[in-house]
């Protein structure tokens, strides 16, 4: 886990400007912003690995290629080619 | 076989002998990629004047054999006896002319070194290789070294060919015209030789494939995506020699297990769906984040109309390379199928923008001193259909002269590289959802960019100046005051609302980041800047649906009023490329025909032969459904009667828009164009050659109708060229 | 406090790009992201602000305030204007 | 006072009667910011020449009182006089002119329209107002309105000649040459009339100050930061009418805040350092993010030499302002100052390149057709003197082809906008660290771009892409292979560590992407990415050391060979430029020197002249602590003796530099030098007015060496003007 302090240098619409102490700007969404947040303000920022999630979007992923496989990658019975 | 003439030589004049040579030679270390075409210079000494005078003349070729220096000293040979052989119009004279020396370079872009060959008449030939430097090497390298120089400039020789795109006209306004091009695998068994010597080149080069550059669409040449790969897969489409390409290619796959999606595009093209679609699933089993093979996925469930399943795909490859272009193009273009305009919009809006590559073209190397005055533009006589052949040029000028201004320069023709990509992704969703929608999904998920132009932020720390080459109707606009405000009373149904703020309160620092303090965390936050490229963007679809619907309002009151709506070909051919870019593809087609009723125009001609290309795929899926589905039906055979005359008509247009462009590229010295040999390809694989042969017979035998300015000659001659070379090549139908 | 789910797009020497499931793409310095972390990677982000270094770095910034203005801002005996 | 000559107004020929002034109206659109100089049309009728043919002429004016339209009429009336009053030689023929009618535009920036008063002689005078469209709006204008247009149009016309840069050779290659440059403040009690009005203006549009543009150091303007601001201080500082502006700002304070910091900065200039220090501390009570004032505030500490305080504010004034170049710029400084060298490349990394930007020059608005061959460029002869008045262009062309070509564009003279201040941000650290110990430290906090020049990544989504307009040098040699090659072998010490992957692996995507995942926990998760500018200045650091470095170190062979060390003029004057790029000020002074003993050359004598005011300030602070400290001491008098004579040799120095320049710029129409100026007033006010005057008396009284090329002629008249305009404005010392 990685935490770390950054100061909110400017806010704008939808991107706001963030400066770690070792002078490092980062574009950041302020969306992910919490509320109350001004230029100026000084936010905190845990980072995790998420395991969970990753697991999860392995099978669905693995589920649209068993999907696809079986849908367009089977020997079907061709339909007759007519030729006019 | 058509014989080449000397009317097919174009030429140009040298400032002074032997300087295109010293040209190129100073401009070798700025050769990017794939470098230039090939360049012949000719020393010429007119036999009928009395004093012993050399001139010196030059002009680029393709697709010559540049396998070893003795193929290029035989067609040296060949072009002098050519020029020898018959006394000419030059410049207006009649002048026979004997030629001493010719000199050939061609550029090796794997080692970047100039590939040259001199031949002396009479007399030897001798070969040189020159670096960057414009320093002859020839004396360090081996023979062994010397053999892999001539394998590698063969085959960037043969790259170039092949990624030279010949949907450009080849006649365009100051353009390279004094260029021959030439079908490097039309030359019998030979060829047969050829092709297989490019595929071993291929293959041993393919780990230096980025060298040679690539498209716009990815920001760096990758070992799978390069023009080499690019080059390698027209070459094989092109033969149809898929089984030769899928050896090569699994050799590799043995060293670099992303060569597989090579593998599955071949099998593709192939027509080996079932083959491909386990190899691709295989190769993710494999590596899930492999960007390019995801991609191949993705475009495959699009095809198949399985949008839902593309998304997934298109998604997992975002994930994996979000710096491409391509990943996003195809995540917008799933949304958009699948009515999600909004997700549509917002990855549209994602999309790495790449503003300093341009799409590979030929270029002049050696600059036109005298400008057109240099140039020598033979009319080649052998092949000719009146209506194309003897187009007059000061028709066009008219036309251009007399332009309706509307029509002038609407700035998304002029779009380049991936912000013309963006705009084609723009009008599919502007096509479904129609512009006033278009503009609330857009007020949802935007803050434009203009509330925030004073924004200190625009500036050094965003992505957003990497659009600053975009088209530059907008960005001037933008600059001064006045000109912005014009701007607006013309397109002020795109402006999005006025600001509230103003004056100001707007330009004080500290009072604006207050009021953004304070509202920030309502509406503003929740929704995200658009770029200003595709800002821009919107500017300019408005320009054209403004123009388009102009074009259909007057239209209908003209028809009501029973009057004729009057164009000119050029504006007729400028509201079909609207159209096109809107995607009203049939209105687009009726502008084109009008065009091309008034006179040739290449331009026209390529766009409509695509409009039947893409009408024709449609009955065609339409009835594969349809027979399956209605094949009890009574009305079965009636359908199959109409169905049949359709189609007929359909690959009989095809075959005369074929023609036609063949015909006027030919008489542009190039005769050899991809693109029109792989839709003839498929005309004979759907018909059958023999078909296809009493077709162009019975309308193009020499010299029917010579009144009506659609006398022809040499048309039969020209279409066995590409009989033989379907028949070399065993291309599907050749033998019915 | 803000908690969101983010894809490694892709693992720069100093900088990653990240995604967010609404198609954002955030440039991020790999310093900030937790050991182990691969492309293809999901990580979770958590945001707060933090009072307690504002207050701190404001109770510092004040201080410099106040040694400025005693050293320079006073009016002090001036040494005389040699006039040579 | 010095009269204006016939010899004092250059020209340029007109394409055909009047078509300077349709260029400009076709131009007018086009117009940015401040917008060009003011244009001046002049039809001319020879009086000698038996046809009543008219030609056309033009110049540009700056300094001109636009204030209404009657002042400018005057002003054509009298040029009118001027040119009609004697014969004179017109492209070497003898010619006595009579002048019908004269037209003059000046470009309102405020409202973006140009004002124009043409003046038929005899007859009257009428104006017009032209907008961006090229149209005639006058008609539409209330006399109110009209007034308030004229208000404008003065003010612009001030703030232009303020902030247009006499920093610039008056006559370099290439530029604008057909201008005249006069001071609009140095015309006795009038004067003090358009000062008041001018002060008016500012405080009238003071919230349309952002309309007239910035600089290059921040990327939008703001209230605070614009070009009408920088005018205004300009003129305060050049009238020393500080309680004026105070006046003014301070009522500006009351309806924004913000004006605090321009309050500070003109309580500065007035000295009142404890007053203002008191202001910026109530300042940023009220707002402790007000980037301007903290960087004022930061400056004034590093004038104080508290870079520990400094430090402190350039934080906080990063935090506040994270987008502008100057609040990293002052950062970068504090850090280096206080020898944290690691922070101060990290943070000069950081700094936002702006690359769009350019600084306000005078640029052509009527190209010349014919070229050089179309401007008349009359010599003054009413002040001259010799070695600066006779200075031979042939005797500089001479130079610049046998140019040693180790010399020849060095890219560091070259670098524009913010990459040149960042340049200078390096050197300063270079200076204290020396090269060896920079690179140690570059390797220690960066990774090197070109370890990931591969990477798909540098494309779309960094800012990377911002410094595309660098130099052009780093950006080509790295397109190509070769070239990058031979770059190598002669910067070789500055490459950073040799890529180990090569070639196969490198390339492939997901092979290069694995290896990436294994390595980048360690050493490169701490590092950061160099900004590819930032890499390129680098290098172009590089070059400027090893030119110097081979100087010194010929040098040093030359004097033990008790050899001559020989250059040209111009040689030593790049070398001069070198050593000031890296901040080896007395070596640079030697060069200069060295340059100037060889003919007059108006940028050594400029550069040299910072020298000499460098080294007086040096002198001065360092005696104000020795007076204190050591007053008691017994070497008091020698000291004070010594110190004396060097102060005094440095003023005759500053003097004569000065004196030189004006003389120089003069010569090329420009009686307008405020550096100059304020440098004179600075002498005037340490010395008195009364041993100035005496000392140019003394030196350069008329005709004094006729013999050895300091033969002179009106420069006490020149400068007796000076004297007027400080009499004028009582600038300190104008009374003793």
């Amino acid at each position: 886990m990685v935490e770390v302090s950054l100061t909110v240098g400017k806010l704008d619409a939808s991107l706001a400007l963030l400066l770690t102490k070792d002078h490092h700007l980062i574009e950041f969404p302020t969306i992910l912003l919490p509320n109350g947040v001004k230029a100026g303000s000084i936010i905190k920022i845990k980072c995790d690995q998420d395991f969970e999630t990753e697991k999860e979007e392995q099978k669905k992923f693995q589920e649209i290629q068993d999907e696809i496989l079986s849908t367009f990658g089977k020997n079907l019975p061709k339909s007759p080619n007519l030729k006019i | 076989m058509l014989q080449a003439t000397v009317a097919s030589i174009p030429e140009a004049k040298e400032e002074y002998l032997g300087s295109s040579i010293v040209e190129r030679t100073s401009r070798l270390h700025s050769f990017a990629d794939l470098g230039p075409a090939d360049l012949c210079n000719i020393h010429k000494q007119s036999t009928t004047s009395k004093k012993n005078t050399e001139i010196g003349t030059f002009l680029y070729f393709t697709g010559v054999d540049t396998s070893n220096s003795a193929s290029i000293a035989a067609h040296l040979q060949s072009l002098a006896t050519l020029i020898g052989s018959k006394s000419q119009y030059w410049f207006g004279e009649k002048k026979h002319w004997k030629v001493p020396e010719l000199t050939y370079c061609t550029y090796n872009a794997f080692s970047k070194v100039d590939m040259r060959v001199t031949v002396h008449i009479p007399g030897k030939f001798e070969s040189h290789v020159v670096n960057n430097d414009g320093k002859f090497v020839h004396d360090k390298i081996s023979d062994e070294e010397l053999d892999n120089l001539w394998l590698e400039t063969f085959v960037s020789s043969i790259v170039r060919c092949m990624i030279d795109s010949d949907d450009d006209d080849a006649n365009k306004v100051g353009g390279l015209v004094e260029v021959r091009k030439i079908n490097p695998f039309n030359n019998g068994k030979a060829s047969h030789k050829l092709l297989k010597y490019f595929i071993e080149g291929f293959e041993k080069f393919f780990w230096d494939g980025p060298k040679l550059g690539c498209g716009v669409e990815i920001p760096q040449p990758s070992l799978i995506s390069n023009y080499l790969v690019d080059g390698f897969l027209k070459v094989i489409q092109l033969t149809q020699s898929y089984d030769l390409a899928l050896e090569a290619l699994q050799r590799l796959e043995e060293r670099e297990p992303s060569v597989i999606t090579l593998i599955a595009q071949v099998l593709l093209l192939k027509d080996e769906e079932i083959k491909a679609v386990q190899l691709m699933n295989e190769g993710i089993e494999k590596n899930k984040r492999d960007a390019d093979l995801l991609l191949l996925q993705a475009q495959f469930c699009m095809d198949k109309k399985r949008y839902d399943l593309a998304l997934h795909l298109a998604k997992q490859a975002v994930k994996s390379s979000p710096s491409d272009f391509k990943t996003w193009a195809i995540l917008v273009k799933a949304y958009t199928k699948l009515n999600d305009f909004e997700n549509a919009l917002l990855t549209l809006n994602s999309c790495p923008m790449n503003s300093h590559k341009e799409k590979y073209s030929l270029k002049r190397v050696v600059p036109l001193r005298g400008g057109n005055e240099d140039l020598h533009l033979p009319s080649p006589v052998d092949v000719t259909l009146d209506e194309v052949s003897n187009l007059q040029s000061n028709e066009i000028s008219y036309e251009q002269r007399n332009l309706d201004p509307q029509l002038v320069n609407l700035p998304a023709a002029n779009l380049k590289s991936t912000f013309a990509k963006a705009y084609d992704l723009l009008t599919e969703i502007v096509m479904k959802t129609g512009w006033e929608s278009l503009l609330k999904y857009r007020a949802k998920v935007f803050v434009m960019e203009e509330e925030y132009r004073k924004d200190k932020h625009a500036n050094g720390h965003t992505r957003k100046n990497s659009t600053n080459s975009v088209a530059n109707g907008g960005e001037n606009a933008s600059e001064n005051g006045n000109a912005s405000e014009n701007d607006a009373s013309s397109t002020v149904a795109i402006k999005s609302p006025k600001k509230e703020i103003n004056g100001t309160s707007e330009t004080s620092p500290s009072d604006a980041s207050t009021k953004l303090d304070e509202s920030y965390e309502n509406e503003f936050k929740k929704k995200r800047l658009c770029e200003r490229w595709l800002d821009n963007l919107f500017m300019l679809l408005y320009e054209d649906l403004r123009a388009y619907t102009i074009w259909q309002a007057e239209y209908v009151h003209f028809q009501a009023q029973q009057m004729e709506y009057k164009k000119t070909t050029l504006e007729w051919e400028i509201l079909g490329l609207i159209a096109f870019r809107l995607k009203h593809f049939k209105e687009g087609s009726i502008a084109f025909a009008n065009a091309l009723s008034g006179r040739f125009s290449a331009k026209s001609q390529r766009e409509i032969l695509k409009y039947y290309i893409m009408e024709r795929s449609k009955i065609l899926s339409k009835n594969s459904n349809n027979s399956s589905s209605q094949s009890s039906n009574d009305n079965s055979s009636t359908y199959t009667h109409n169905y049949t005359k359709i189609v007929n008509q359909l690959n009989e247009r095809i075959l005369e828009s074929c023609i036609k462009l063949l015909v006027w590229n030919h008489r542009w010295y190039v005769d050899f164009s991809p693109t029109l040999i792989n839709t003839l390809a498929d005309l004979v694989s759907k018909e059958g050659l023999i078909k296809i042969q009493s077709l162009v017979q019975a309308v193009y035998s020499n010299n029917i109708n010579p009144s009506d300015n659609t006398g022809n000659h040499g048309i039969t001659d020209m279409m066995d060229d590409l009989y033989t070379f379907f028949k070399e090549y065993e291309s599907l139908g050749f033998d019915n």
